[in-house]
């Protein structure tokens, strides 16, 4: 962690987000226009802008809050907040910050749950075989969320269209897949 | 353009079949070789960047480390996650040495930063100039709107030679074709992403708006690059209401195939969910339909829920 | 006896004398080895003046002026600045260490810099001892 | 390599009979250097033939002691010990003066501030003090008598810009007396302030508060207007500028056009857009800009007219019955003296089209602020009522979008525009006052309504005329095909996104420095701030002066402002130019740099550092004027004495008066 901080409210979470992205919450001057663009606002209990705000008190309580909203698990990425922000800042990259933050504090509320277990069935998937493979994936994600129902009228004619193969695909150097994953984890438990 | 690299990703060969067939098909038709990289792993996605920062440098890094190692110069990306995967993490490396130092020991591979990474939009625009200029004989004479989504407009350094606010790219590639590309509202739109299946209710009502807006302006089709976006706007039409329901959605590859005279289903058009069959015979091998004409018997030829 | 080094100051009339006078009338102390030489601006100090000042046997030079942006004749600071950069090489040439010559800006507010400002240099030159023997022998002082 | 010359100017030093005369002031220097001790010391050095301290040399028989010594001993300089010359300096060279010694052979030795308040050990601080008092001798030594620089003053202001600023400061230093040349770049002064509907806070018709100015300045005996002209070329200096000024061809003779207006009634060329009605309006190839336009006298678009172009049409000619117009009218140079200058260029409005997440400027209903003030004046192209630009349509739903431009490091500018806020209000009343069942929306980031009256007007368009203002800026604008433009913005306050949809966007546009101010400012020697707005001498106490002696400024062209503080700053200006007509010449320091033609080899360093470009190309010629030779010489007039050309002469040609090479190795050396 930076030993100088650019306020003295900066917190250490903001003060992580500056070093792996190079944004500066202190610079957001809450125009709203992230806000105002994101397409899943709708979606979200707390606004984009009210995230950055929420970054910028420097106040645990807020910080709390922040990290446990749904928000942070309905952001696209789609990226209309960095491309407008009269700022130059990168909500977006702040958002990935925060989420991995929030699962490393283990603070992801009940109602992102779907969106998380669709990540790490994604991700286990790919340790797994090296690739995507939508059978297990989709089987993971139904295990994990028992919602097992849903869009099951999809398959059949993936199935039929050619877009759902049976036999996963495994890659030669698997093994040197889940090196990466193993690696990478420890960054993550740090 | 004679050969090159090739990255087709996790979704070209399940949900996104089609854009796998016909890249491979126009490149065929173009005399350009296309080397797929051996043994490529996924790039993550969505999913490694949400969760984990170096995870989702990580895997792309292999994909490049192994490109570099296998000889590939360039390679193209047809999904627009992927490319903007990989194409974000030679950036990344490129500014960070400290970032590049610490991968290159989570992957144990090295990678010197020399690959470029190809899109859709600008492979095909160099196809329909280049190796298939004399090869496009079936104009289509349709409304095409392209559809660019997020990761083929945005993205800093990323998208290059493109105004986000107003891409362009495919235009060309449209015109080519034999096509009108429509100006339209919604092009680069978000159409709710990776929430597919954890967000559904987002994506239905996101895609369903960018199709009513490219229906609103007479759009007979959308074209796409990215994978994601075509099963959020093919798959889940028959969730929609009458606004975004029946509107083929096609991706630019296959437009261009169509246009070389290419058999439809050698191109996938038969494996969306929303038939492209009348769009898929050329105005030529339809006789003396005009486009509106021919969006009139899509309409009726496409039933809402099979 | 304990070396005194004697320093000689190239300093803008506007900015860093005026600072200069501030510390005065502010009653700062500061260590008394240095001897002032005003000039219009920064803009005026030939590289010469600067060799002369060692050939004369000063242990080191101090040149200060107005803030970048401030200057009283609108860029002759930032002149001083530009040649400045060349004359390091001139010195590494004439094999004066570079470490002799200090650069820095007072404005004429800041009293307090300009005190801190000599006794950190007149510390530093004291570390670092004489600038030559000669110049020690024909020391007055 | 340069040498020095160490023992510089022998005969004069060998002539040299030098006073010195310390201060104890009081206690203050007394206390802690041993004054008797450094005037014995003193008395020491060659050339001092007198060497005296007192208690207080500032004091009038302190004073007497060096007028009497300098009248008993001819001394030809003189060194005061004592305080700053920044305290005294002026004190104690007027004493020499009528002593009769050329007050500058008389420095001073910084003994107080620089020696004893700031060092407390005695021995230490004499010392120091004898060798600041030794640097100041070798210095007198070599001190040359100069004579303050005295330049006439032509008392004529050119003003450059005839927009509100430009005719306030015109109009003012005509009524202080002087004579005013005021250059206008359009064919009508007037500004921006004529196209405007109403003015904030008070409503008042813009028009009706201008046009009597307008006419004021045009029928003014000491005002001459210079319009559909511009600034090509200054030279000179405070004082005595001489600035030409292209007149542009305006192909009507203003001495026979009476202003009938038969000519532009009949010009076949009617759909040019008009730049006044921000292009909401059109007007002919033969036009004046507005009804009320002084002069009112028309002028001929040479881009458009079909006579010019082609050589076809003629008409105006024909129907004009006092035969004013002339095809074959050019562009004229003409030559302007004058003391002082005003530069009042002003502003314009950013260009949105960077946006283009609002339409790119493709977007017929998006409007700027300054095509709204054209809709809703009663003179504008629909008669005051609300349109559509697109189909004419009244809308029934507008949206102001505040910062548009402004406070944008990414795509516009950083800074707030200042006057934005007040108009928006100003837009959002007027046309809730025009359009009865309409919403005005604002899209605001804060409001800022810093001045008399503003706050409680900004109130008034919120509670008493419904303006709807929402906290958040805007994402984004698009056209349906319906024709209803949406508008994507937030409402930060409650914290969610809000879409409107609107049948007009009200864009309030960054205000930003007029094209070309930016080559005005170098022909006067005008700095600029990176954002193009005119560098005033000093932000805080000198914000109507520029670094360029003699050139004042006055409006936006030096930063966004608004009616009243344009108006104010264009008072200031002028009664800094009426302050430089008030004496007949200018007196300055002397201290100036010099050329030795003769060594000089012109390298142009010195033209290349000048900030005042007062160095200069200079070309000697015999008599029969064959070029001999190029060298560099300094304008006096412009030249401030910084020394920076003297610094990087590399043959050793360019000094500085008062600041001499010898003068200052003189002093380095004493150092020894």
């Amino acid at each position: 962690m930076s030993a100088h901080a650019l306020t003295n409210r900066e917190s250490l979470l903001a003060a992580r987000i500056r070093e792996e992205t190079g944004v500066k919450v202190a610079e957001c001057y809450q125009c709203g226009k992230c806000t105002a663009g994101c397409p899943m606002a709708r979606w979200m209990d707390i606004s984009p802008n009210q995230i950055m705000r929420n970054l910028q008190t420097g106040d645990e309580a807020d910080e709390n809050r922040l990290l446990s909203c749904q928000a942070l698990w309905h952001c696209a990425g789609c990226l209309t907040c960095t491309q407008r922000c009269p700022k130059g800042l990168d909500p977006a990259a702040v958002m990935d910050v925060l989420r991995e933050a929030a699962r490393r504090r283990g603070t992801v509320p009940a109602s992102a749950r779907k969106v998380l277990a669709f990540h790490e069935a994604f991700l286990k998937t790919v340790e797994d075989f090296g690739r995507m493979n939508e059978w297990p994936l989709v089987a993971r994600y139904k295990l994990a969320t028992g919602d097992l129902f849903a869009d099951v009228l999809l398959a059949p004619e993936m199935l039929l269209k050619g877009k759902l193969p049976i036999v996963p695909h495994a890659i030669r150097g698997r093994e040197e897949v889940r090196r990466i994953f193993r690696e990478s984890r420890k960054k993550e438990k740090r | 353009m004679k050969a090159c690299g090739y990255y087709p990703g996790c979704s070209l060969a399940g949900g996104g079949v089609e854009l796998d067939l016909s890249i491979r098909e126009v490149s065929k038709a173009a005399g350009v070789d296309l080397r797929e990289i051996e043994d490529w792993n996924c790039c993550g996605a969505t999913a490694a960047h949400c969760l984990n920062h170096d995870l989702a440098v990580a895997l792309p890094y292999r994909v490049l480390s192994l490109a570099e190692e296998q000889g590939l110069a360039e390679v193209l990306a047809p999904c627009a996650a992927c490319f903007s995967r990989l194409k974000g993490t030679n950036l990344r490396l490129a500014r960070s040495a400290e970032l590049a130092g610490r991968v290159r020991a989570v992957v144990g591979r090295p990678y010197g930063g020399g690959v470029k990474i190809v899109n859709v939009n600008e492979f095909c625009g160099r196809l329909a100039a280049g190796g298939l200029k004399d090869k496009l004989s079936k104009p289509l004479g349709l409304k095409v709107a392209g559809y660019y989504g997020c990761l083929l407009s945005r993205g800093e350094g990323i998208v290059e030679g493109e105004d986000p606010e107003n891409p362009s790219a495919m235009d060309a590639v449209i015109r080519a074709a034999g096509c009108e590309p429509v100006s339209w509202n919604f092009s680069t739109e978000c159409c709710g992403g990776g929430f597919s299946m954890s967000k559904t209710e987002a994506v239905v009502e996101l895609s369903a708006a960018v199709l009513a807006d490219a229906r609103a302006a007479g759009a007979d089709l959308v074209v796409t690059g990215c994978p994601m976006c075509h099963s959020n706007l093919d798959m889940r039409q028959r969730s929609m209401g009458s606004e975004g329901r029946g509107m083929p959605v096609l991706y630019l590859s296959e437009l261009l195939g169509l246009a070389c005279g290419l058999k439809p289903e050698a191109l996938g058009l038969n494996r969306h969910f929303t038939d492209a069959g009348p769009i898929a015979s050329p105005l030529s091998v339809r006789g003396e339909r005009r486009p509106s004409e021919c969006g009139a018997s899509r309409n009726t030829s496409t039933p809402g829920g099979r | 006896m304990t070396f005194e080094p004697r320093i000689t100051a190239f300093v803008c009339n506007w900015c860093t004398y005026a600072g200069a006078d501030l510390t005065g009338t502010s009653r700062l102390s500061y260590a008394p080895n240095i001897r002032i030489v005003k000039l219009p601006c920064t803009g005026r100090i030939d590289p010469l003046f600067v060799l002369k000042a060692f050939e004369g046997g000063a242990d080191a030079v101090l040149i200060s002026g107005c803030h970048p942006g401030d200057c009283h004749y609108a860029s002759g600071n930032y002149h001083a600045r530009r040649r400045w950069s060349l004359f390091r090489k001139l010195l590494a040439f004439t094999g004066i260490d570079e470490n002799r010559v200090f650069f820095s800006w007072v404005s004429a507010a800041e009293g307090q810099k300009f005190a801190n400002l000599v006794n950190k240099v007149t510390e530093q030159v004291r570390a670092a001892g004489p600038f030559g023997e000669r110049n020690l022998a024909r020391r007055r002082l | 390599m340069r040498r020095f010359p160490k023992y510089v100017n022998a005969g004069r030093a060998l002539m040299a009979r030098i006073g010195v005369f310390i201060c104890h002031c009081g206690e203050n220097i007394g206390r802690t250097v041993d004054c008797p001790a450094a005037a014995a010391e003193a008395a020491k050095l060659p050339g001092v033939v007198l060497s005296l301290d007192y208690k207080y040399m500032c004091s009038d028989p302190g004073q007497q002691m060096i007028n009497k010594a300098i009248a008993e001993k001819l001394l030809t300089g003189a060194v005061v010990a004592a305080c700053s010359p920044r305290m005294h300096e002026r004190t104690f060279r007027s004493a020499a003066a009528q002593a009769g010694l050329n007050p500058y052979l008389l420095e001073m030795a910084n003994v107080r501030e620089h020696c004893s308040w700031v060092h407390s050990e005695r021995a230490a601080a004499t010392a120091k003090a004898n060798d600041l008092i030794r640097v100041m001798v070798e210095k007198v030594r070599r001190n040359k008598a100069l004579f303050p620089i005295r330049v006439p003053v032509e008392p004529t202001a050119l003003v450059v810009g005839g927009g509100i600023a430009g005719i306030q400061a015109a109009l003012d230093i005509a009524a202080g007396g002087g004579k005013v040349v005021l250059v206008e770049r359009s064919p009508s002064i007037g500004g921006h302030m004529a196209r405007l509907s109403e003015t904030f806070p008070t409503l008042d018709c813009s028009q009706c508060i201008l046009t009597p100015r307008m006419v004021e300045a045009a029928s003014h005996p000491d005002i001459r207007l210079m319009t559909y002209s511009e600034v090509e070329a200054v030279e000179g200096f405070v004082g005595s500028f001489e600035v030409t000024v292209r007149r542009k061809a305006r192909y009507v003779d203003p001495e026979k056009c009476t202003g009938c207006g038969d000519c532009f009634n009949k010009c076949p060329l009617k759909k040019i857009p008009s730049e006044f009605d921000a292009g909401l309006g059109s007007r002919r190839a033969i036009y004046v800009p507005f009804p009320q336009a002084v002069p009112n006298k028309p002028v001929i678009d040479a881009a458009n007219c079909t006579m010019l172009t082609k050589g076809k049409c003629g008409l105006c000619a024909k129907v004009c019955a006092r035969g004013a117009i002339d095809y074959k009218d050019q562009d004229r140079l003409e030559k302007v003296k004058a003391g002082a200058v005003v530069l009042a260029a002003g502003f314009e409005l950013w260009d949105h089209s960077a946006y283009g997440e609002y339409g790119g400027g493709r977007l017929k209903d998006v409007i700027d602020g300054f095509a709204f003030e054209r809709l809703a004046s009663a003179s504008g192209p629909t008669g005051g009522e609300i349109r559509r630009p697109s189909d004419g349509s009244e809308p029934k739903t507008v949206v102001f979008i505040q910062c548009c431009g402004s406070r944008d490091d990414k795509k516009g500018k950083g800074y707030c525009s200042k006057i934005c806020c007040m108009y928006t209000a100003k837009h959002a009343m007027l046309y809730r006052h025009k359009v009865h069942d309409g919403r005005a929306v604002v899209f605001y980031m804060d409001v800022r309504a810093a001045g008399k009256g503003y706050e409680e007007f900004v109130r008034r368009a919120i509670e008493a005329d419904g303006a709807e203002y929402v906290r958040g800026r805007v994402s984004r604008v698009y056209r349906r095909r319906d024709g209803k433009l949406v508008v994507k913005g937030a409402d930060t306050l409650v914290g969610r996104p809000m879409t409107v949809e609107a049948d007009l966007v009200v864009l309030a546009d960054a205000m930003v420095p007029r094209r070309g101010a930016e080559k005005l400012a170098q022909l006067f020697g005008v700095g600029c701030d990176t954002d193009g707005f005119y560098s005033e001498a000093h932000p805080k106490l000198r914000p109507v002066e520029t670094a360029a002696a003699g050139v004042f400024l006055a409006g936006a062209c030096q930063a966004p402002k608004d009616i009243p503080d344009s108006v104010a700053q264009a008072s200031a200006a002028a009664a800094k130019a009426l302050g430089l007509f008030a004496k007949p010449e200018l007196e300055r320091e002397p201290v100036i740099a010099r050329v030795n033609k003769n060594l000089c080899v012109h390298c142009r360093a010195c033209i290349n550092a000048c900030p005042y470009g007062a160095a200069k190309d200079f070309e000697i010629k015999d008599r029969a004027g064959k070029l001999l030779r190029v060298v560099a010489e300094v304008n006096e007039g412009l030249c401030q004495g910084c020394g920076t050309c003297a610094a990087v002469c590399r043959s050793n040609s360019v000094d500085l008066d008062g600041f001499s090479d010898e003068q200052v190795c003189a002093q380095i050396a004493a150092l020894e």
